[in-house]
């Protein structure tokens, strides 16, 4: 037992370092723009310059195909990538992620030669951008009960209505789109996939307002918005499988340690410099254990983490323990924020530079929230859990075998 | 057993509930959350118009006179709508101060201004982050003149006098304590608006230069007013507390009686069930503390501090837990800025800051027990 | 607001002391056999004794009718009667509260002239003492399951199967019990009630052995038992409607603040002889903390049951403020007891005279997980609250109107 | 990235666990806690045949020396059938403390014969209740004689030799104690079997009256040397207490799978399904903390004391909530003498308690972050 590469893995790890050191954006030139605003003309100029370099190294998707312009590499070689890539200078949040982790994948998949052969190489290279549209006002949680109506017209399709929660939607080029084209088909029977070009007429993007001011998502709206069948991915009435495929990827990528940025170490820093009535805080009995409380969870999703790599190092499937990460993360966030705001007293209402450590668990407590519910509430990763990993039989469905527009929906 | 509020008192509520509802509605609260008013105007005059303002101050002093659990049960209603008003700031702790430590002088001067509506005070204790103890108040008051600075000062933007917590004497920690009374427009006095995480409650960090003021109460007596003042303002800010933590309840309830997920309503989920029975649980512990709390504060009772201290930590805990599983019960709407659930999470750890965090009202709960030995 | 009697209720109150002053055991004489072994003869005897004093006074039902021997009193007399009672050592953990709180009651809306006639009166005199036999082995939270088959045979039924979880069935003269008649009905609709001799042939009584080796429950073994038709409390499938009647009096009957005997204040004892490693326990912050958290759920409960008594006081219905008491308390009495065991360190995993303050923590610490599942499950209660107070939809229902011998049972 | 067990090391786990399910019945557990037996004699000799007690002593003191993370392997497999034999008291403490801090004679003497299974030894720390602090070490161990009180000892009544904590010197504090190695069949040795919580795992108090004893290790080392054992007892208790909670989970699915209300499995309510989904991620986080400790341990890192303490929390915090929510899982059968829910139950407790409670360990481990800063 031992956090040592094998001999190729080290092998690979100098290539990418080599590689990095000599490609790199150093903090001199355009690396300052990757801590510009998000989507912000300077970040999307280095991040798709970045990405263009990665990818014609073949470092944009390792586990890729070299055919398709990967690396024809194994997950551990892209977890090493992602572990040096992070020593500079180069962001992260990428708008890429997205795309070629969920829709590019779901168009190798579905799509025909020519679509392939069309929109891969310009999204491994930055030069477009994708999104996933399946979420909507009316299915959150549960993402089949969608809406979105799509009639068909000759050979082409009419859509109309809401998507929400659209990641990235402001600045994508592209997006997979999961509509219903059979009200009267069973709820999962009725759905079918497309990808469409988010400049189409009829799509409006609307940024959301967040509770904390922030806006991380959009709403897209679809008003008579066509979309030639030729860009229908799967048979017709099948959505709900293909979709299962992107959302399979979705899991993985949300289940990393989001959020997980404010943590033990921070609080120790302002139990540090705080005074509490029976002295230093970091002397007072119950800030110790907490802190020991949530000391002992993040370091089991550090090392759950490593167990991970380990088993993709090992050439195995990573078990399930993969899946913990968000539900102990998230809650942890909203509680630690909330103890340190009680460790600074009055001075915990204040926001911003006004507040200890310029207000970073005042941010942390405010974005807890969202955390908890994006990408799988924790009910529903519960759910998941006892049902996936632990085999625990389903909830009793009502929603199997009836028409969808027979469903109850309260409305 | 009379362990209730009486049929006039629950009268007040009705109507206290009906002109709010009316009179504050969530769209009110947001004017004041996105602007930069400290507070609604036009609701202040209202409250003030229905005397709500005078409610505990005895007549001889412009008041109704009628008593604390009158006020209790207008704090509740203040509560569940959020009113955007400094009346816990002035009624709950400037005003109680007032009446505890002032002159007949300063009585006569303050407090019908007060139930007039035409006087609004706060109270200045915090000096920076971490507890607030006698030890650590830098804030000087020597020769009539206040030097030093506070922070996070609820509604000390708006506010026309203050109580202030500063070292009045050479005596050390506690002793050296005394309350001072400053005019916030005189000279010597500078404001700064500070961001809070509850924007609907302005804060403020307030300078004093050699600023004029007068004593409030005797030369070190100022850290025992103070506590006594903030006991009774416990009191009252958690009925304010369980006002909130109901209407999370009733939001999340309506919500998952509504929504629809799986063919079912999200309310027939145990998930949920079981969350808003938690909710349901903390929300009513929290209103029988509380109710014990106005009976101690309504009757100057001597176990006053382990009621207060007991109802601000109960409804403290009530309101963060149903602010935050109630965003959670709302999905991904409940963390949009459209929906009102925001509104109460982030007033929820307002108000369980403002007076100070759960911990130290824990440590002088657990305080009053060993003197007490009761529990 | 106030903690004072009306003027009727002070009234009753000395004119209840002054007859328990006359009329209640004193140390001296049986008092001491009250603190005897449950179900041991003094202790019986003791029992029967004091119940009799109370019937003959019109004190032992004081919600009852006059005509039926009880003082047509209100609630709220009856508690005043309970408060002053619990002054005096004659024990409480009464024998016969089952019967006359949950049995009697149900005999006398569903019984005959005649049974009325025969067994209320022994009841009330503690002559006679009644179980409640509900509960099955695949009948727990989910009472309407159970198995006990009752056949009809000419004017009399023949019962065969096992019921679980009587209390006092070791010592019941009569008990009420709840069988399936009809199979093939739907679950809740072939049930149905009867009375029955303890001393009937072919039942058989079997002490359960809980986990803390204590003995409170019985198992109750039916063979063949006969019952005349005439005994039948309802009509025939008409048992469940009978049985809620039941119920809704245990509900009560168990809400009542169960093992809050160990709390906050012995936790205070215990801290108050202790020394951790940062000095005096009652000093550290971290057991500050607990004792705040707990008193504050225990005083509130206090208050929450002087609001019932208002309530009643007042002449009105309690509010369901009335059923969080076991929910709150149970758990408590897991987690303090369990944090009490810590505080004592080494010696925490000691039982008896060799642990602080006579193993008190450790027993409660046993006899929690049973206080968490005997009268209605943390799970079940939140059940009722969500839907009883909050009126929450029910759980979806696959269990109705399918006969009940084609319901899956895992069997 | 080589953080998992190797293939040898799980081939030893899949034996331990064919013979152990052979061997340690729940019926086994049964007849140790409800009789006078201390511990299994056969299981125990079973143990020894395997080799089990030698696994981590060097080969030249009788040993197999295969090393530390195959002792890992056979712990967990140990506190999976709640194995009712001294291994934790003899193999993670009292041989621990002998290769620590023995001299060469008393490694000689001691180890051959811990690994034929010929010698159970046993720890004795504590002499009261509360915590176990260098100032409350009372046992003195002067001219070779110890005296005075060790309670609650482990396997105390079946144990032939002890390893105590004692005040070896005037020195205060740390520095004046020393480990004391004795005899426990020596003159001047009494003991006392205590009622435990977990009478599958037999505590004692012993009274040193002037019994012979010699030192282990130097003098005025005691409280480091003690400390250092604990540690590595501390990584090897939190697999017993991971395999503990594995089981819990386990028995709680299988009866949430076969267990039928209102018509379906009990496992299909979210109620027991997401309680069952809480214990999965506990069991994972202690699983995972405690494969860090076991790599300290096998390495001697100087990050051990961190990575114990962060073992030893989450795998008590894991066993001690599977252990009470698979009671509560079972339902009324849960808390039957019959089921097998309590024996964990009671098991979770004692361990949680064997080595020192969670609060000593979470003081420890935010030392440590202090030191190291790290986190």
């Amino acid at each position: 037992m031992d956090f040592e590469d094998t001999k190729e893995e080290a092998a690979f790890r100098s290539e990418v370092c080599a590689w990095l050191e000599a490609n790199a954006p150093s903090e001199k030139d355009d690396a300052a723009d990757f801590m510009g605003e998000r989507g912000g003309a300077g970040w999307m100029k280095a991040q798709r310059a970045w990405q263009a370099k990665k990818a014609k190294a073949g470092y944009a998707c390792i586990t890729w195909p070299k055919e398709v312009g990967g690396y024809g590499g194994t997950p551990i070689q892209q977890v090493i990538f992602n572990q040096e890539e992070g020593k500079f200078h180069v962001g992260g949040n990428s708008p890429f992620a997205i795309g070629l982790g969920m829709c590019i994948p779901t168009l190798m998949a579905y799509g025909d030669k020519e679509s392939i052969g069309r929109y891969v190489k310009p999204a491994l290279l930055g030069e477009e951008i994708w999104c996933q549209l399946f979420s909507e006002p009316a299915g959150g949680s549960d993402v089949a009960g969608l809406r979105m109506r799509a009639e068909k017209n000759g050979d082409e399709w009419i859509v109309n209505g809401q998507k929400i929660w659209t990641t990235g939607a402001q600045f994508s080029d592209y997006g997979i789109l999961l509509t219903r084209t059979d009200p009267n088909a069973a709820k999962h029977k009725g759905l079918t996939m497309f990808y469409l070009s988010m400049k189409a007429p009829g799509v409006e993007v609307r940024p959301i307002k967040q509770a904390s001011g922030a806006s991380g998502f959009n709403e897209v709206f679809f008003t008579d918005v066509k979309i030639p069948d030729s860009q229908r991915l799967g048979e017709v009435g099948q959505g709900w499988g293909v979709a299962l495929t992107t959302l399979m990827h979705e899991r993985l990528a949300v289940g990393g340690g989001t959020g997980g940025s404010l943590d033990v170490k921070e609080l120790i820093a302002l139990a540090r410099n705080l005074e509490l009535e029976d002295g230093p805080a970091l002397k007072n009995a119950s800030v110790r254990e907490r802190i020991a409380d949530w000391y002992v969870r993040s370091a089991g999703l550090k090392y759950t983490t490593y167990r991970t790599m380990t088993a993709l190092s090992r050439g195995q499937q990573p078990g399930p323990e993969a899946s913990i990460a968000k539900i102990v993360v998230a809650p942890k966030l909203q509680d630690l924020s909330a103890f340190a705001m009680e460790l600074e007293g009055e001075a915990g209402a204040l926001k911003g530079d006004d507040a200890p450590m310029h207000g970073a668990f005042q941010m942390g407590w405010m974005g807890a929230p969202g955390l908890r519910i994006a990408g799988g509430t924790d009910e529903i990763l519960r759910n998941i859990i006892a049902e996936r990993v632990l085999g625990l039989p389903p909830d009793v469905r009502v929603d199997k075998d009836i028409p969808f527009n027979k469903l109850p929906s309260g409305r | 057993m009379n362990f209730d509020f009486s049929d006039d008192q629950k009268l007040l509520k009705d109507q206290a509930r009906k002109f709010l509802t009316e009179k504050c509605t969530s769209k009110a609260v947001r004017r004041v959350l996105e602007g930069t008013q400290g507070h609604d105007a036009a609701l202040w005059k209202g409250v003030a118009e229905m005397g709500w303002l005078g409610t505990a101050i005895p007549e001889n002093y412009g008041g109704l006179g009628l008593g604390y659990l009158e006020l209790c049960v207008i704090a509740e209603e203040l509560g569940r709508v959020l009113a955007p008003v400094p009346f816990s700031s002035t009624v709950y702790l400037f005003a109680e101060a007032v009446l505890a430590a002032g002159s007949e002088e300063q009585k006569q001067k303050l407090l019908p201004k007060i139930a007039a509506g035409e006087l609004i005070g706060t109270f200045a204790r915090a000096e920076g982050p971490g507890a607030v103890t006698a030890k650590n108040i830098r804030v000087t008051f020597k020769g009539g003149k206040l030097s030093g600075k506070k922070i996070a000062v609820v509604d000390g933007m708006d506010s026309d006098y203050a109580v202030v917590l500063a070292r009045g004497s050479d005596e050390p920690g506690e002793r050296g304590l005394t309350l001072a009374l400053v005019d916030l427009k005189a000279a010597g006095v500078s404001r700064r608006a500070q961001d809070s995480i509850d924007p609907s409650r302005k804060h403020a960090e307030i300078i004093f230069d050699n600023a004029p003021a007068e004593a409030l109460g005797k030369i070190g007596e100022g850290w025992v007013t103070a506590n006594n003042v903030l006991n009774r303002a416990a009191v009252l800010m958690a009925f304010e507390q369980v006002g909130g933590a109901d209407i999370c309840l009733a939001m999340s309830k309506d919500h998952a009686m509504s929504r629809y997920a799986f063919g079912r309503p999200i309310g027939s989920f145990q998930a949920i069930k079981h969350k808003l029975a938690d909710m349901y649980v903390n929300n009513e512990l929290a209103r029988s503390n509380a109710y014990y709390g106005a009976w101690a504060l309504s009757t100057n009772a001597r176990e006053l501090p382990l009621a207060a201290a007991a109802a601000r930590v109960a409804a403290t805990q009530a309101f963060d837990y149903a602010a935050k599983e109630s965003t959670q019960t709302h999905g991904g709407i409940g963390f949009t800025w459209e929906v009102d659930c925001h509104l109460f999470y982030k007033r929820s750890r307002e108000l369980g800051l403002a007076l100070g965090p759960q911990r130290a009202w824990k440590d002088k709960l657990v305080t009053e027990l060993e003197l007490s030995n009761a529990a």
